[in-house]
């Protein structure tokens, strides 16, 4: 099965993508960002659409927009007036309109807007294999280098900002790397598998209530498992691949989740403390 | 036991929050080894005191300084900081341990990984606040009084120069509160450290600190723990009548009493 | 390179691919025992939610050919394309010579580009011919640089892809260009995959070509019964299909699928339809008729279900002759106008 | 411009559905729900799958399935081990991945899944107009009726247990009605303006720092506006009427933050106790 | 004081959080007018012991009644209930005045609209809390103490038939704390509510409530307040030697001192 060179590419990007996004999935629950990879995604179509009209590439012009769309939530969510998921929701509901009424006013046969920006994991190629590697390292690297800054601005703003920490600086960095992943991962391995591996791998962590380290390791770890057991399933079954990925990973969560049913009422205790 | 490096200084500090005069012209300076308490009724400002300190809320007038700066600067030293509100989310991923360490984070080397020294260090905060024995529980299990203990051994385990407490010593059990104020003057002795609290135990404040400010968004009075409490200007800032008898206190209504209106 | 390709090991059919199922249809007519035709992705799926099965990758992993309606139109096949070896030959319809793709529906674009185009496309077929001296890494680049998403913002493809973008892709809706254009490329396309089979192809194309023109004077009669020459589509497929049998386009109410109409072009839609007596919108499976029927209602008409694309799973819709007769049948159906 | 029916249909529908949207609004902005509508709506996608396969009617089971997704998140999301937003983005991702498995083993030509659920304001008929208005007013009664409840819940779970309040059930209901909102509201409106009325209109509210009234006021308002003044501006500019609308709504909000941000800056006295 | 009717009655309840017992064996009853303070160490499990009066916890075994059935049952009578953690967060949409109105949901009319009835209900609270000037302020935007007020002023509308409250005057000034009690003390007298509460205060405790109950995972001692707090119980569930003299309290280490290991 492994023989075909597109089922060892998406195997590469499938693990790639299920540890970097373990890594940030970490962070994307505790600080109740779940959509941040479907509101990132989408509110890149309002730069596709402005790429379109204006004959620029529409997928950088899109990228571009998505990291200005972060850049605009960590700045506007700063005021503690409304959380940063609202924000998202308003930024994600702009983009969206503007691409759909910018869209509106040209003529002629189009694309569908989205078609721009999704991609498949069977589909990608060894180059975007490649770049996807190298982009996967380089967030990795950033995040272990200040996951302890961001841990303690989840554990409490006020008392980072107290210990000197830059908390706006760490937001803004949280959520650009976020918009790179999503934008990059979105149109490599498609929407519904960075979502999916953003939230899922992660949730199933944190219902084992495990120390952070532990929750990070596990969340990248059923990420990539996810990955490969999901793709042998889709070769074996014939099923979509994204898919199969995905659907994986939540049949372990809600594994997880009669486990710790059961835990809690029939009182074995926990495994770690 | 004090000196003359002046450690914490406001000079007119003015505060607005949300167009509210929450401070108006806070005038006081903390010296090194000091231990100031900051006393006042609910809502005084005496919180916001705390904030202006740490450079979480800006003056509109006047001036704060900490060790010579701005607070809240690039290469301002660290400050132990025990806020007064905290609910740590019951489900927050890391043991008590970690949060500790989380103060010593801006101390740690660029790759952020805590050495042997640092392990220890919080191993020492801990055992400072009796929860030595608590170091690998997750945080957001503990009772009321044991999360406010780990709040403590962050302060102390991020700075050993300058504690700006908030209510420390609020939901801990007597034996933890007096171990707390054994502990601090131990550390003003040893590590001439300095600080800054926020106590609604009058008496308690008045037996520990060396000096008292009471206010009520204004500063009614500064000075000797003794005098501060035995003053006229305590009961204005109050606005009703004290009566510290052999600790007990007795409370009389003022005519036309209210509470900072 | 193409005569490169190795010969094909006896009993074997050549496997081809395409994007979409009626260039499927055309090719299953021309190559018959000798090719094995698939259809990949579905157009109009919403990116959202299509994705191939394994076996989609691995019909493509082993083809040879690989037929795509190019110029942005099929952009799954396109990133399908990155995937695929490097050593499959793609063939981009839209590219065909002589096939004068409409532009779009917008005519304030004129001949200017037209003109660009058919430079350009010159280059191109120079270009081409050039590659087959320096080997296959260099079309295969080529091909993507032109087609796949990495559009480099080299000024080239940017002109290219902008015009790309606005002309229509449903040409094989028009079955005299079919029968002059699509058919004698990708007959050329066979034979040279499979030289053994030159006679038989050509055997097959004639063939075809006699359907095709029957089918043509079929429809032409079927259409010369219709009481109105107006029509209303769903979405912008028809353009080559009318411009054939002299249908007039009064609206479409979606330029493409799951684009939202504006206000004034519902409204003005609605005024056409009622002062042309237009008495059916005609409403696509492949996209959800619910808009259409409401627009329908506002002028008191109905809808009728024309087919752009086919269906291999149903025997009204399941080859090339067969859905234009559904397609004719349907219009006729729509055009009979309105009934007072 | 509004002697077309279709535009005075528009109207009423857009003025209902920025009302009905506003007063749910203001709980989905102050619960850190903002992507209930879009998980919502992507969630029905598995049960209209499973309509297509098993030859029911894909609108029905889809929409059942969205209102069983709903339940599902209320139980899951009662352990507090895991915040609702993840296990709405886990339930949104098990969904869509459920629908695309289940798409991609059915062969033959088939309508984007995603087209069974999305509705477009232009194309409301007289009678799911009058469905829609009957919907929203018992939506509206069940709200204003329990609406002191929800806010108590949102207050403080732990409180209102110890008041001898129902909080799985407010949740399971409030959770309910959402579901029912935005899967017909989907339907007839479209997902862009439900998603965006459930959140735009209720962050700007939230914006000036009002007493709960008000809020649910300037929502159910600014909703009702941004219908009106949109579909006013599509016709005259010829654009796309949900985003026309969306867009007028998200221009309300960066004014507002405008305003709060001077409003901040400058020290005017708040205008509202 | 006390009557014969028992308002909370507890009978070998043991509770278990994650498996943990937290709660061994705990049985004791309230009555009717009766003020019941419940003290012990940081971590002894006091606020789980009020949340399972609450029916916030189930016991695993032993049984919890309040006024006479299982409590967070369908018609269980209103409780005041002042939890100890409460963040309020900083935006919450509603006034000092609606928050208060809240405690009373379960008693307004089917469309729930409270009548004028209710708000002087409100008022009334308000004023027993010091915090009428405050009725229309924004909830979030209060200091820490006067958003505990509030709370306490929550719970009087809610009830005025049982208090339970967790730590209710953390956080207040000293001449609201005495407000407090007198005011506790005036609604037992006037309207037989009955009171079991928490607080680490063992000398304002031992001064206000009947009855103490010493904890520490389990019962150490209950008992009239002064005989417990001179009880060698106490000592041995605060694992230390406490010196109540003259009010003021010192503390020494017991050898192998020890907090509720
Ligand atoms: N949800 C929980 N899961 C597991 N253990 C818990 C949980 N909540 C509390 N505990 C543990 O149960 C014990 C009792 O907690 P509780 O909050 O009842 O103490 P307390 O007496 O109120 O203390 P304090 O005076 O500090 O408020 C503590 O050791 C605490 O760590
Ligand atoms: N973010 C805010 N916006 C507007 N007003 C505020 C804000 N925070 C606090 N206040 C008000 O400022 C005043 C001082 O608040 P602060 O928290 O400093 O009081 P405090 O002295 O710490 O009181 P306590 O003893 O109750 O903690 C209070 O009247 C409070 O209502
Ligand atoms: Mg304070
Ligand atoms: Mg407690
Ligand atoms: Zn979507």
């Amino acid at each position: 099965m492994f023989d075909f060179a597109f089922m060892q590419r998406a195997l590469a990007a499938a693990v790639l993508v299920g540890l970097l996004c373990g890594v940030l999935g970490f962070f994307v629950v505790l600080r109740r960002l779940a959509f941040i990879g479907v509101g990132i995604s989408h509110s890149a179509i309002g730069g596709v659409a402005i790429g379109i009209l204006a004959g620029w590439n529409p997928l950088l012009t899109g990228a571009f927009f998505a990291i200005a769309v972060a850049l605009g939530i960590a700045m506007v969510s700063q005021s503690d007036k409304i959380s940063e998921d609202t924000v998202i929701g308003v930024f994600f509901s702009g983009s969206m309109a503007l691409g759909v009424v910018l869209f509106s006013m040209k003529s002629g046969y189009q694309q569908d807007l989205f078609s721009y920006l999704f991609g498949n994991v069977l589909a990608i190629s060894t180059t975007e294999l490649v770049a996807l590697g190298c982009i996967s390292a380089a967030i990795m690297a950033i995040m272990l280098l200040t996951f302890k800054e961001h841990l303690l601005v989840a554990f409490d703003e006020e008392v980072a900002a107290a210990y000197g920490h830059k908390v706006l600086g760490l937001n803004v960095l949280l959520l650009v790397v976020l918009a790179l992943t999503v934008v990059i991962g979105v149109r490599l391995v498609g929407l519904l598998l960075i979502q999916a591996l953003l939230v899922v791998p992660a949730a199933i962590a944190a219902l084992w209530a495990l120390n952070f380290r532990w929750q990070v390791l596990v969340a990248a770890l059923v990420g990539s498992l996810s990955g490969i057991v999901g793709l042998v399933m889709a070769y074996q079954f014939d099923i979509a691949a994204g898919g199969s990925i995905v659907m994986v990973a939540v049949a372990l969560f809600f594994v997880t989740l009669v486990v710790h049913f059961i835990r809690r009422h029939f009182r074995v205790p926990p495994p770690v403390p | 036991m004090n000196n003359d490096k002046v450690v914490v200084g406001l000079t007119g500090a003015t505060v607005e929050l949300d167009g509210r005069c929450v401070l108006h012209d806070i005038t006081f300076d903390v010296h090194e080894g000091g231990f100031v308490g900051i006393v006042g009724p609910n809502g005084a400002g005496k919180t916001t005191l705390m904030r202006t300190i740490m450079g979480l809320v800006r003056v509109v007038s006047g001036r704060v300084e900490v060790f010579g700066a701005p607070p809240g600067g690039k290469r301002s030293e660290a400050i132990g900081y025990v806020p007064q509100r905290q609910s740590i989310p019951a489900e927050f991923p890391a043991t008590v341990g970690d949060v500790v360490m989380m103060g010593r984070l801006r101390q740690l080397g660029p790759l952020g990984f805590p050495g042997r020294k640092d392990w220890q260090r919080v191993d020492e905060s801990l055992e400072l606040v009796g929860m030595q024995d608590r170091r690998s529980r997750p945080v957001g299990r503990l009772s009321g009084g044991e999360q406010r203990r780990v709040m403590l051994a962050q302060a102390l385990c991020a700075s050993t120069r300058l504690l700006v407490l908030d209510e420390p010593t609020v939901g801990l059990d007597l034996p933890a509160e007096h171990e707390f104020y054994a502990l601090l003057r131990k550390l003003i002795r040893e590590l001439t450290l300095t600080i800054v609290a926020v106590s609604h135990d009058l008496v308690a404040m008045a037996g520990q600190s060396d000096e008292l400010i009471c206010i009520n968004h204004r500063m009614h009075i500064h000075g000797n723990a003794e005098d501060v409490i035995h003053s006229h200007a305590i009961r204005e800032a109050y606005r009703c009548e004290f009566d510290f008898l052999g600790g007990e206190l007795a409370h009389h209504e003022t005519p036309g009493h209210q509470h900072n209106g | 390179w193409i005569s490169g390709t190795p010969a094909l090991a006896s009993g074997q059919p050549l496997n081809v691919v395409t994007s979409v199922i009626p260039v499927a249809y055309i090719v299953s007519e021309l190559g018959g025992e000798r090719v094995k035709v698939d259809a990949l992705v579905p157009p109009g799926a919403s990116p959202h939610t299509f994705e191939p099965v394994p076996s989609d990758l691995r019909k493509l992993a082993r083809a040879r050919q690989f037929i795509v309606i190019g110029g942005g139109f099929d952009a799954w096949s396109d990133k399908l394309l990155g995937a695929a070896p490097k050593g499959i030959d793609t063939l981009h319809l839209f590219e065909a010579p002589n096939l004068n793709p409409l532009e779009g529906e917008d005519d304030h674009h004129g001949e200017e580009e037209a003109a660009k185009k058919e430079d350009h496309h010159g280059e191109e077929k120079v270009a081409k011919k050039e590659e087959d001296h320096h080997g296959e890494e260099k079309v295969a680049k080529k091909e993507e640089d032109h087609h796949g998403e990495e559009k480099v913002a080299k000024k080239e493809e940017d002109d290219h892809s902008e015009e790309g973008e606005e002309f229509n892709p449903h040409f094989w809706l028009d079955p005299i260009r079919v029968r002059d254009v699509l058919v004698p490329v990708l007959t050329e396309r066979l034979m040279a995959a499979d030289p053994a089979g030159k006679a038989y192809y050509e055997k097959r194309r004639q063939d075809f070509h006699q359907r095709l023109t029957a089918l043509d004077q079929e429809i032409r009669a079927e259409l010369d019964k219709a009481k109105t020459r107006k029509y209303i589509a769903f979405h912008a497929a028809w353009p080559y299909f009318a411009e054939r049998y002299g249908l007039e386009k009064v609206a479409v109410v979606q330029e493409f699928g799951g684009e939202e109409p504006t206000p004034r072009e519902v409204a003005n839609l609605v005024r056409d339809a009622r002062a042309a007596g237009v008495g059916a919108i005609l409403v696509e499976p492949q996209l959800n008729p619910r808009v259409a029927q409401t627009i329908a209602a506002e002028f008191g008409a109905g809808t009728v279900v024309v087919d752009p694309v086919g269906d291999p799973g149903d025997a009204a819709r399941d080859s090339y002759e067969d859905l234009m007769r559904f397609n004719a049948r349907a219009f006729g159906q729509a055009l009979q106008g309105k009934r007072n």
